[in-house]
């Protein structure tokens, strides 16, 4: 039964009856087939055999002219996908990388710009790594040389914030990079994709001028938020407006079906910023989230570790046990960042005594990063600074965003 | 009756909700709401996903030709699941156990494993812009030996509040769907097999009741026709008029196709301008609009104007196919002079459009866009009046006949539900489902067994209170006082507005009990049902309504009471039994059966004539 | 010098005039004393000399009548502080424990009840340690079984969340069992202390019978919010409302100053659980966040453990390169569940591949518990299981309301 | 001029905001705002802490005698510090530094190692309920000799909007304290040491200039009197005028006290309820108030009637205290019968209250509560009056009589910042504090080595834009049409409305280097500056308002004109010079120096008369 492929007209014994049906796929030892009326049933790999191939007719020709009057963007793809298609027959999705494909799937793209497209890499983005994000920073820098207007980065939402924060750091950009995903895949008619990728070409044409993260603002398809890249994180796990800017406003929004972008005051703005790349990475570097009782052996399992960012409890705490531990790994020169756990507000360890301790043994206070952004930060400034007294000056100092110097009323 | 020549064939589907505690695909209970109720509300686009082939399946198409934004309304009781904002859960275990009973019922194998898959549906009726659909069993028999094709466990579809806002409270409730082969060849023969297999559903004890909960669409074609969808049939006892006027429109169809031809009829594919003509028209329609259109069809005349089906014309498919554009209607010159148009204009119209005799012209009045694309539908559809009759899904309006809803679906656009693991169905599984007895077993069994008489054995059986009238006859209530309080009394409770819904099981089996006993008459029930469904507890109101009387007791009241009118007992002589009923009776205030007191009374005034 | 004591009475010579002072303490070896107009400066050793002790007046004793008609309720102290005194001799702040001192302090707390105090620990809340969250059950189910209407524990605000969830599972309670805290220290004027603290009494003595955390609703003093312990969750280091409900409404609110308390729907009433208490933890339980690019190395350091808890991206992924390590745990008899770093949301692992291959390895899904509710869960779960298939099973069941098996909208 | 004798002794406190980039204990700039811009809002309550006394400060309980909701209105450019919503920052160093600058120039010592003190303040004007507040360095010399005792660094309090409500946008910005030993002896001498520490602090360049932001209070007492601090004096030519009326008001208060004394007075604790006197009275304070109660006090009659300061009776000061209790003021028979109280009413009441004829009857109309309330603040003022002056603190009104504010704060109670790490001062630091010349010496050299006025030099070194003087002189620019051009001519402008501060300070020196440079005519200032304002560049609106014109181009320019008008020029001789000035200088428009031009005509007529 080896010799069965996927798409294969096969013969099926379904309830007594023979009937022609298309081999799909193997699941459970059982074999999906597709009926004739579309669905799929499992059946015993007994029942059924071969009968032959199937033709497979050839994907029509689509011819997409984009408009060279519009301003050039390019697509560069790692994983996430805006664009895909179904193959109904085998119930296989595909997902589409040509400007081609992506302007035929979203025809109301090719109003906004022309498009360059790229594809680096094409992987769940948990799979994602800093070797990759040094990948995507060179490819980035590239197209922005070559003199794209804007670049839009396909990415899947998981870690689309960790990735579009190392960007941020690694590139300085005198255009938009905006990283785009969406929560509902690109094949259900109610996906996000088409809204989330027709408002992220909005921004990348809009005078805005960093590294920004496009995606809906409310769970209705009315506009999407753009966060900075170093502000942004995931806060639900299936949502369409999952995406909230931390500890600072959004950069601005995208009004759908209007497409009109509106920019906070607060924004970099288009061509602030020079074209370069420093794109080393120190990947010696976790992060660890501290909860009471948590052994300090923990860090054990860290070792040749260069960098630590500790989530800590509240105001940037961690039990007193941890202290000697921390003080061995700064002596053994490792840098330790202290974040908090709360997210929202500002680490401050002059408060409270383990805090002081904190202080004296050489942990640097993160002030109000994001956890995952001060990790993302400190494997850049460990990889771009020559001594360890300049990273931690660094770390506590606002580059790109990260950090801001004033936490803003919020009701 | 219908020729036997027509060559009817016709297959049902058979949409029944299930009664599980959640929905198929959430936890959220299945439970229908007000739409005033509603907490949230947000709104989307759905979108056709260009399939393989870069072709949009022709159904979608239709529905998306303006990309249309959708509100949904959210409850407490619904969830992100619904909302299309959160994976959804496993199979409901539950619904798919009722599905097998249904399944097994019929006589049908199931699948080893169940895919669930999706179906597109964009409009709007899913927040997905898919309908999840699994293949559960397949090749049932009916009785008179016709196939069911498969049965489905489906989600249930958001109901429409308004034109583009949908309801989330019923998106997700579990559906089977039973699919019959087109075996059916008489209108009669369609109706019995709806009524046999909603009997089936019934038979389970765990399908919804009520309006909306069942609903049949009905596959016609006829030797010549073509195979046409009638979509939501709710009422049973319209299924035979429907399929009989569905014949005698593909007929009239067939007939105007060979009088077209013999006209060697034509149409024009150019629709001409005729807004100046109705410049100064009194016609509200025309003079509003900032454009009127016409469509030469040589050949037509008089055909537009028949009639196909009753209250429809050929006309009026036209327009369907019209109001697609957003149009509000067309005018033909077959109906010509009328709604304010002039003989003076209708003559000026076809002089304009070169109208011969027997040539129809249609007039569209709209903005310019809107009535280009309603003359496209018209010489769309007049195309295939040449034709015969096109394949379409179609609606049943009030009284039977039909109007044009949608294309036919192509090949189903079906894709795994990637969300949801399949489930394997096992030989053990299978094996143990138990198939309920059918609700006309039950019946005959009432009646064999019960001494119920047919009708009321029936009704028993198809009630909603079966499952109470069963568990009443198992604590000893006699089978004909459960059924008549349960159908009878209750019904008529209920048509005084008492809320005999309120009224617990326990109590109403209790008060049934009381009667059975001897502690409450059973003239008293209405009275007891009534006090228990305004929330009084069983106990008082047995107290309060019933008290205990002995036999004893009895007695002395009877002898009291025939004792204090001897007079008019001797002169009534066994007359008096029935005056002096009433008395006792209103003494003994309920507690007392009445056939008991007649039967002590008849004795007492015995006994006082006898001396 | 070193035989100088805080409070000593000392002579300073400060600008070339010697003037008399108190000594205060020691800090980078400056000698900090207090001159006459209550300024502490801090001088070299060598300018201050000491005259003497100087006469400590004793505190006013200080008569408070609890009222007998009240609902008795218990403070249990584990170090977080209602009430605090400051000796500005000194500027020692010192924590007051006794119902009295914290009646007088808070005199609105004896129109509310009368009270019983308990003091179980005085430590910072981040060297909380599963031993003492033991001691605090035992103490509170003593207490109720004495016969309190309900029980406040104060807390510090930094871990008060994964204890009240560890009573939430360790204690089945009739009556209220409220955790308080405050996040400016009691002896501000501005501090929160007061209004959490008889807010917590209005809710100690209301219709409610679960395990809950009472703190600011707002940034203004208008309102406490009821949280459910195994809800609530710090999300800001510093603001008086840093306490939000995650993945549900809060249980409740209590206005100030009126003190009406307004319960939801869902809340557990007042006696619908008898009192019971299993206490056992097991504290070979870890929560690991995962980040991209991580190395499966970091659960190294945690052998020998029973219980893991990851913190995954999105629906619940890590990457590809953990599936082997984290098997090799499961093998070894660990429980490992999964939950997401989004706090919001439910985990899913059969949509996406790397969370199939989780499943396939024996990881549990989460569903929508907050990561540090499950580490406290899991700990409670694995030592009163018999088995590893019936801790699996409890760990997808709601048993306390950490796990909402319906996602309700919310805009 | 007072008596030498009466033993004044005053000392000052200046409080002066400094001009740092941002605030004392956070990254928020010091920008003061409009209240109508705020973006946020919310409210607090605050509390007296216990003390280790179970005590709380006198001043602190009056102040919550009710306890308080504050509101406060929060900006985009304040953050969660000033919200007491997050800890604070380090200390400033850069307002660390200023207020050592202040300090050397005061021939201070430093502290070794300052530490931040928390010091309460619980009426509302900071939310965390204390100001923050640094002994910074002791012991300087005034130049009279007089004793500097300390200058502290303290964050700036929040302004209040109104009652209850205040405004964060000043909350937090650095302040210095420089208080004085009470070393002065005259009223004249209090003024001096206010202008001279004022020179100081203005002398860094560093402190914020305008209304509010520096403010003076005084301690005054005289022999027999008692110590009392007045707040807040803004205005440094009303120092003298208030130093002399507090001196007067504590003088009469003590001659009021010889006559009480001598008349034997006393207070009578007991108020009298006199509701019922007034029930039909034409006063509408007394017929709107639910209680009226009267206090007697026996030999006080004439006494609360008397002036102490213009304006000023001991019964405003009785009335001071009363108000505090929220009611409205008091009524007492030395001013009866007035305000529509008739002379039967107050004869009435003086019965009621058993009056003798040197008595005096205070009376309270309000609610019950605070009618009770303000009854015994009431006696509690009339009591000191038997004792003399009390110790108080309070505040000036206009014209420099002063009103009870609350009780002198006791000892001051203060405890450790512990948010705030302390921070050492080392020698080093000290040693390279650069002293800033004063802005008298400044004024000095002005004169010295430019030749200025003296009043131009002082004026140009106290103005705010002596900066941007001293670096158009460091650029070649002639002092004197620098300081002309700076005070004189953009003052002018200011006055027509001409918004002044839009001019870029490097404009404004290339403008007078044009001058300078014989580009433009210093007379086409105004119109070039005016130009600026508008936000024209300084090429355009120099080129636009002074084109080039060669001294060739004059003298052709001068020789055409004067040969055009050879008949005019001959009749009138050197007397032509005037009208031809006017008609050349419009000619070269702006573009040359009226001196040159004067020349050049001159000369013109001068040859034209010649030939």
């Amino acid at each position: 039964m080896s010799s069965i492929e996927s798409g294969d007209l096969v013969s099926c014994r379904l309830a007594g009856v023979e009937r022609k049906a298309t081999y799909i796929t193997s699941r459970d030892s059982y074999a999906v087939v597709k009926l004739g009326s579309g669905y799929n049933v499992g059946v015993p790999f007994e029942w059924i055999s071969r009968i032959g191939a199937q033709e497979i007719p050839a994907p029509a020709q689509i011819l997409v002219s984009q408009d060279d009057s519009l301003p050039p963007l390019s697509i560069i793809s790692t994983g996430g996908t805006i664009a895909s298609r179904i193959d109904y027959r085998t119930g296989a999705v595909t997902s589409q990388f040509r400007a081609e494909d992506i302007l035929t799937a979203i025809p109301r793209l090719g109003g906004i710009a022309r498009f360059r497209t790229l594809q680096i890499s094409s992987i769940l983005s948990e799979n994602m790594t800093p070797a990759i994000w040094q990948q995507l920073a060179r490819a980035v820098y590239d197209e922005v040389a070559a003199g794209v207007h804007g670049v839009i980065v396909t990415h899947g939402t998981d870690t689309i914030s960790y990735t579009a924060a190392a960007l941020s750091f690694m590139l300085t950009t005198p255009v938009p990079v905006i990283f785009v995903g969406s929560q509902r895949s690109a094949d259900r008619p109610s996906s996000d994709n088409m809204i989330n990728a027709v408002c992220s070409a909005a921004v990348a044409t809009s005078p805005l001028g960093e590294v920004a993260v496009v995606m809906h603002a409310t769970s209705s398809d009315n506009s999407c938020a753009i966060h900075r890249a170093t502000r942004v994180r995931k806060m639900h796990t299936s949502r369409r407006d999952a995406f909230a800017s931390i500890g600072n406003r959004s950069l601005g929004h995208v009004a759908y079906p209007s497409l009109a972008v509106t920019l906070g005051v607060d924004v970099v703005h288009r061509g602030s910023h020079a074209l370069s790349l420093r794109d080393g990475l120190e990947e010696r570097c976790a992060l660890v989230q501290f909860a009471p009782g948590m052994s300090p052996s923990v860090l054990e399992g860290l070792s040749g570790l260069k960098g630590l960012v500790i989530a800590g409890t509240g105001l940037g705490h961690v039990s007193s046990a941890w202290i000697p531990a921390l003080k061995d790994l700064v002596a053994a020169g490792c840098t330790v960042v202290m974040t908090s756990q709360c997210l929202n507000g500002r680490v401050c360890d002059r408060v409270y005594d383990t805090g002081r301790d904190l202080l004296d043994i050489g942990v640097i206070e993160g002030e109000d990063m994001l956890p995952e952004v001060a990790l993302v930060k400190l494997m850049w400034v460990l990889a771009n600074t020559a001594s360890l007294d300049e990273a931690a000056l660094l770390m506590r100092e606002d580059l790109r965003g990260e950090i801001a110097m004033r936490s803003a009323h919020a009701t | 009756m219908l020729p036997d020549d027509i060559g009817l064939l016709a297959g049902i589907e058979i949409h029944q909700q299930i009664d599980s505690r959640r929905k198929l695909f959430c936890n959220c209970p299945t439970a229908m709401r007000v739409t005033s109720e509603h907490t949230g509300e947000f709104s989307r686009y759905l979108r056709a996903t260009v399939s393989e082939m870069g072709e949009i399946d022709e159904a979608a198409r239709e529905e998306m030709r303006d990309e249309r934004l959708f509100t949904y309304y959210s409850y407490d009781t619904t969830c992100l699941v619904e909302e299309d904002d959160e994976p959804p859960t496993t199979l409901n275990e539950e619904a798919l156990g009722i599905c097998l009973q249904i399944a097994k019922t019929c006589l049908m194998t199931p699948v080893p494993q169940v895919h669930v898959m999706r179906k597109l549906v964009i409009d709007g009726s899913n927040t997905s812009g898919f309908q999840r659909t699994a293949l559960v069993a397949t090749d049932g028999t009916l009785p008179g030996g016709g196939l069911i094709e498969t049965i489905c466990l489906e989600e249930e579809a958001a109901q429409r509040v308004s034109d583009a806002i949908f309801s989330l409270d019923r998106l997700g409730i579990p559906l089977v769907e039973i699919t019959t082969s087109p075996c059916m060849h008489s209108p009669r023969e369609v109706r019995d097999v709806a009524e046999y297999l909603g009997m089936v559903l019934r038979s389970t004890g765990r399908v919804k009741r009520g309006l909306g909960t069942i609903r049949q669409d009905v596959n016609i074609s006829i030797s010549g026709g073509a195979r046409v969808e009638i979509k939501g049939v709710q009422e049973l006892d319209l299924i035979e008029e429907m399929v009989e006027r569905e014949v005698t429109r593909q007929r009239t169809l067939l007939e105007i196709r060979e009088e077209l031809h013999r006209r060697d009829a034509k149409i024009c594919e150019d629709a001409i301008d005729v807004s100046t003509l109705f410049a100064g028209t009194s016609s509200g329609i025309l003079k509003n609009a900032s454009c009127v259109l016409a469509v030469l069809l040589p050949g037509f005349g008089g055909m537009v104007g028949r009639e196909i089906q009753p209250g429809r014309r050929l006309g009026s498919e036209i327009s369907d196919y019209a109001k697609k554009c957003g149009v509000g209607g067309i005018f033909h010159t077959d109906e010509l002079p009328a709604y304010g148009v002039t003989p003076d204009e209708v003559a000026a119209l076809k002089e304009a459009a070169k109208a011969r005799e027997d040539d129809c012209v249609i007039i569209i009045a709209a903005d310019r866009q809107r009535a280009a694309c309603a003359a496209r539908q018209v010489t769309r559809r007049a195309r295939y009046a040449l034709l015969g009759v096109p394949e379409e899904t179609r609606k049943m309006l009030e009284g039977g006949s039909t109007a044009y809803m949608r294309p036919l679906p192509g090949a189903a656009r079906m894709y795994p539900e990637t969300d949801i693991l399949p489930v394997s169905i096992s030989d053990a599984r299978w094996e143990s489902t138990v198939v309920p007895p059918l609700l006309t077993e039950r019946a005959k069994v009432f009646t064999e067994r019960y001494g119920l008489d047919e009708g009321l054995a029936r009704q028993v059986a198809f009630s909603d209170r079966l499952p109470l009238f069963e568990e009443a006859v198992a604590a000893g209530i006699r089978p004909a006082l459960a059924a008549r309080t349960l159908l009878a009394t209750l019904r008529e409770l209920s048509r005084d507005n008492v809320p005999v819904d309120r009224i617990q099981d326990s109590s109403l089996i209790g008060a049934l009990l009381a009667v059975e006993q001897g502690q409450a008459a059973k003239e008293a029930l209405p009275d007891i049902l009534s006090a228990l469904a305004g929330g009084e507890e069983i106990s008082t109101a047995l107290g309060r309504l019933a008290p205990q009387v002995a036999t004893a007791d009895l007695d002395d009241i009877v002898a009291r009471i025939v004792g204090e009118r001897k007079a008019f007992v001797r002169e009534r002589g066994m007359a008096a039994l029935g005056p002096l009923m009433g008395i006792v009776m209103k003494e003994v205030r309920g507690s007392v059966d009445g056939q008991v007191v007649s039967k002590a009374l008849k004795d007492a005034i015995s006994r006082e004539l006898s001396v």
